[in-house]
């Protein structure tokens, strides 16, 4: 019972029979996603007021904070797949730590540009010392060494095997280091930036947060979804099924 | 209703710069990275049926 | 006895060989031959367990390799192209190290008689990097004469030995075949060993 | 056991026949540090306040130059396939190897911190601190470091990919040691400190030797 | 000519095959710079101050780290041979190997400093005169360096005596470049800097090749 | 016309050879024999002008080479035992560079060519880091069938080929021979070529 479980466990985690199911979610990912974003937008420029002490500065924090929590989890879901892929060894787990990482370091950029932008009209300074800016810096960091440690593989499983062990020290050492950070920001206090919180957010704009994180989300599982299908072209390229595929055959 | 005209939605009370330079960027990424990531698999596919094609030539 | 059934190794897109088959028993030896990137160093590789075969799977005694694992490698000898020789080092240590890495001591004596039989004498405390093609080569082949091991695989073992080392490593060789030891060689050159059983890879 | 013992002695005398290895590390670290002062300017007050931050950048820094050549060399000359073929489990031959690349590279600049934090006037106690924190903290260095060396065996452009690996992960024993450097100055206790770098070099060793095995075994097959 | 350009093409070519050459310094130089603040402390006012100097002193390590690897590989695979057997003087030859050098080392630092500059939030004008100032000083660093590249080619230990070399010959450099930027910080005109910076570079434009091609004939017979 | 008289050589406290005199015309090839450590290499070198002789001199067409210098390195091709060739780049790409460091451009179809000639047809555009053994020799070989040298000094030619490119090689040493080609050589194999003199090195 519970062995054929795993049994079609492993039928989906297998490429073959994910590249057609993968196709078929995108779309209802794309729109939810699309929803989102228009109800998010809508909410963080016209429904949410204008801040009491940041003005209309503030409102980048739609995107922000989003990007900033997507940065963090997705590293954790990437490093999740990598896990599996060691234990098990499946084909597809590779492929799909191997598509995440991009959309990881997007969105850890972005947290950066943002933060960085917000920083300017806050703090007067594109960019200080702060715990939570060093750690968003450093997530960057982990997530380019990642791609570049499987860019510059040239087999594939070796690539997935590297690339696996490196997230899986990486995810131990995230905790560690953003502990770290903030533990020398407070040793540091008085003398650095005072970044003044933002008072308590008006439920509005919470909500605005919370819809364009799920925004934010569709969109990244969407291109995930897209991006592993293409791997799993590349891979699988020399295999029957691939060269049977319809969209092979038809020309 | 937050902004009286236009001008006003895009001038972000002084912070338009910011605002904007945020979210378009943001925009712009989002944008651009579907479009690679859909490229990326057309490029392998095209290459796929060329070889397809080159293996029909062959067998015959 | 190291058996071998539907063995096949494929490199980048290349497929090098495939349903390949041996069997070498106790006095035995096998010359490996081919052409240039036939894949006869390809083949010593998985033979050796250094590289995993595509198909196919190799017994040593009846068991899996993969499964005896160290058991496997305290029989196994296995010199490759480029042969573990530390340029910084003199012969003598290089063996002596050598010896140590295989968890066997080695006296120095035993050391310096084996350089001496390769012909290393008087080179012993020159640094490597200092020493000819052939004296480089003849470093790395002495741990034939230090290390007990019954199976021994050998990629290409005459390249730039001159005359006498040829026929000195094949006298070796002979030695441990006719005392029930196992050798598995390729090379281009036709070897000085008797009734050798011969296996084409690749063409 | 035994077959450490051998690895360490063979790892040591390599490094005294290049000497490279060695001396590399701690002139770097030298280096590194009296640069500063040029670089930066003369003020006694200015210099002593970020002599902790500099001194361990540098000792960081003079750590990671020495990781690729950790394992490259003998995967060049096909060593590391003798080690994976010798009967001896492979984990304690690295763990061996990890231990003299501290010896070699790690121990030379706990000696030597002392005398440069003198040219950044440090005082009795920060420079014993100094010496304690980079006893704790330099090990760590070369476990993390070991793991980026394994993952980086001969693929195209280790070097960078090295320090581009290893690097954020060294943030932590940085902070936390500087940071207990920094804590004496200015006059606290810098035990909390301390017993970070001891808990964080614990995981380390429990935990590094183990991923470099494997790391390694990827590179090899 | 046409060989310098073939020269200068095929380590470009070499440089993107291998990353590891143009990424390394790049890398190296945004993480050294990088990690001071987590050494020393985020302090706005302090670090602005020692900016110029850590900028420097990490574009100046950057530079060195490539420098032992400038004409090794070619030296151990003996290139360096086929150079001085084909009838191109010599002299050409590694002038171009020099200009790829600064190519992908120099000129990444370059272009990447003002980025690294905003965070310690230095202001235009300061960001200006570094780059202007990098523009200079990092073709000089490259120049230098190959000398001290060629003296301790295939010597045991070169690393070690590469930086020995090397380092006290860049410290002019140093504390010019940085100087120009602190000047333009404390608002004074950094010219004086610059054009002694320039001065340099003349003077090293047309002696260095010469010395590095004498040095290689010695290392190589 | 290469002539050289007296030449010895010394290595550390060794003297490998000394009062050694050969000369080698238009049509002429000289086959250097000698053990492991005899000399040979270190010989090849002197007579290439990459490193000095302690005693005698070098004449090519009846001048010293060391005032020739370019002029003679126009009409010389040496191939030693590591072959300049980077192992990160492509056949293709290595035989073109090292054309262009030759000063002579060399195009597409005649690189291509060559490595066909070789037998590299197919590997022209995979980093030689893959390649087998031969396959490298190969590469670094090739250049002999597109560079225009009248003397070709090689060392260990022959090592790692296989049977079919041996005797291609020595088909291509012939050739350029016959069209009153210079070629000076070791090998420990006997060599499939005809009437060649010889040099015995040490001993
Ligand atoms: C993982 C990284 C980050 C996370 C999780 C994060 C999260 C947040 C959150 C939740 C807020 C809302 C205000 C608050 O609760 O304090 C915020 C505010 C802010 N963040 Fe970030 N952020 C990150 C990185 C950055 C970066 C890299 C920058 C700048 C380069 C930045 C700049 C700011 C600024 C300027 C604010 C406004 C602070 C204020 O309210 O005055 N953040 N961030
Ligand atoms: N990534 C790759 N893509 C395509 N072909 C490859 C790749 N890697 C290796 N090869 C091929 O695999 C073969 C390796 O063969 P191997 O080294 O076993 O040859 P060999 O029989 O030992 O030859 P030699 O007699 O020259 O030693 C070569 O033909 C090489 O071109
Ligand atoms: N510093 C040194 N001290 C003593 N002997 C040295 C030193 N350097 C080189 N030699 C000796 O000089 C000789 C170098 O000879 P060479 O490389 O020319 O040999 P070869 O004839 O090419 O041999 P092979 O056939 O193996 O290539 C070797 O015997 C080596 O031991
Ligand atoms: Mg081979
Ligand atoms: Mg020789």
């Amino acid at each position: 019972m519970s062995n054929n479980k795993i049994i079609n466990w492993f039928k989906f985690a297998s490429p073959q029979s994910f590249y057609p199911l993968a196709g078929k979610m995108i779309p209802w990912f794309w729109t939810l996603a699309a929803i989102f974003t228009i109800a998010g937008l809508w909410i963080s420029f016209f429904v949410a007021p204008t801040d009491a002490t940041q003005g209309e500065g503030y409102r980048i924090i739609f995107i922000h904070v989003p990007a900033a929590w997507m940065s963090m989890f997705l590293y954790c879901v990437m490093a999740a797949w990598a896990g599996i892929g060691l234990a098990l060894n499946t084909r597809l787990s590779g492929m799909m730590a191997q598509a995440i990482a991009p959309t990881g370091a997007i969105m850890a950029f972005l947290s950066l540009w943002t933060g960085a932008f917000w920083g300017k009209p806050m703090w007067g300074a594109w960019w200080v010392w702060d715990a939570r800016l060093t750690s968003a810096l450093i997530l960057f960091f982990l997530y380019i060494g990642f791609i570049a440690l499987q860019a510059a593989i040239d087999d594939a499983r070796r690539a997935d095997k590297a690339g696996a062990i490196l997230a899986l020290v990486g995810v131990v050492n995230v905790p560690i280091i953003y502990f770290s950070v903030k533990w020398w920001n407070t040793l540091h206090q008085g003398a650095s930036v005072a970044i003044n919180k933002a008072p308590a957010m008006a439920t509005t704009m919470l909500w605005g947060m919370l819809i364009m994180a799920l925004a934010f989300w569709m969109y990244a599982i969407a291109l995930v979804l897209m991006r592993v299908r293409a791997i799993i072209l590349e891979r699988e390229a020399h295999t029957d099924w691939v060269k049977d595929l319809p969209e092979v055959k038809g020309n | 209703m937050n902004w009286g005209s236009p001008a006003e939605f895009f001038a972000m009370g002084g912070y338009g710069l910011y605002v904007w330079g945020s979210f378009g960027i943001c925009a712009l990424l989002m944008i651009v990275e579907p479009i690679l990531a859909s490229r990326r698999r057309k490029d392998i596919l095209r290459s796929l049926r060329r070889e397809r094609f080159a293996a029909t030539l062959d067998s015959q | 006895m190291l058996t071998a059934s539907a063995l096949s190794c494929v490199r980048g897109e290349r497929r090098l060989f495939s349903g390949l088959d041996l069997a070498v028993g106790p006095g035995e030896w096998l010359h490996v031959q081919g052409e240039n990137g036939a894949g006869k160093t390809s083949l010593l590789r998985i033979l050796a367990g250094l590289s995993p075969a595509v198909e196919g799977e190799i017994l040593w005694q009846g068991e899996p390799i993969k499964a005896l694992a160290e058991e496997y490698r305290r029989h196994l000898l296995f010199l490759g192209h480029h042969g573990a020789v530390k340029e910084e080092l003199t012969p003598l240590e290089n063996l002596t190290l050598a010896a140590q890495l295989d968890g066997t001591a080695l006296d120095e004596i035993e050391a310096l008689s084996a350089l001496a039989r390769f012909g290393l004498r008087g080179r012993e405390d020159l640094a490597v990097r200092f020493l000819s093609a052939g004296q480089k080569r003849r470093v790395l082949l002495a741990r034939l004469a230090v290390r007990k091991a019954t199976l021994w695989i050998l990629d290409e073992p005459f390249t730039a030995l001159d005359v006498k080392a040829v026929e000195m490593l094949s006298g070796l060789i002979v030695e441990h075949v006719t005392q029930g030891g196992i050798a598995i060689l390729t090379s281009h050159q036709s070897i000085p060993l008797p009734n050798g059983k011969i296996l084409k890879v690749g063409a | 056991m035994n077959a450490i013992l051998a690895i360490i002695r063979r790892d040591l005398l390599l490094a005294m026949r290049r000497k490279s290895e060695v001396l590399t590390a701690l002139f770097f670290f030298i280096i590194v540090v009296s640069l500063f002062p040029l670089g930066i300017g003369p003020e006694p007050a200015l210099l002593k306040k970020i002599a902790p931050g500099i001194l361990w950048v540098a000792a960081l820094l003079a750590t990671m130059l020495g990781l690729s050549r950790l394992f490259a060399p003998d995967h060049a000359d096909g060593t590391l396939e003798q080690m994976v073929l010798s009967p001896t489990p492979l984990g304690l031959l690295i763990a061996g190897k990890i231990i003299a690349h501290w010896i070699t590279t790690g121990l030379p600049l706990v000696l030597l911190a002392p005398v440069l934090g003198i040219q950044f006037d440090l005082d009795a106690d920060a420079l014993g601190i100094l010496v304690v924190a980079l006893l704790l903290g330099t090990p760590l260095l070369s476990l993390i470091g070991a793991i980026g060396a394994a993952l980086t065996l001969g693929v195209r452009g280790g070097g960078v990919l090295l320090s581009l690996l290893v690097l954020p992960l060294y943030v932590p024993t940085l902070i936390f040691g500087a940071g207990a450097v920094e804590m004496v100055i200015s006059g606290m206790s810098a035990t909390g400190h301390l017993s970070l770098l001891a808990a964080l070099l614990a995981v380390a060793l429990f935990f590094a030797p183990w991923a470099t095995t494997a790391a390694l075994r990827i590179a090899l097959e």
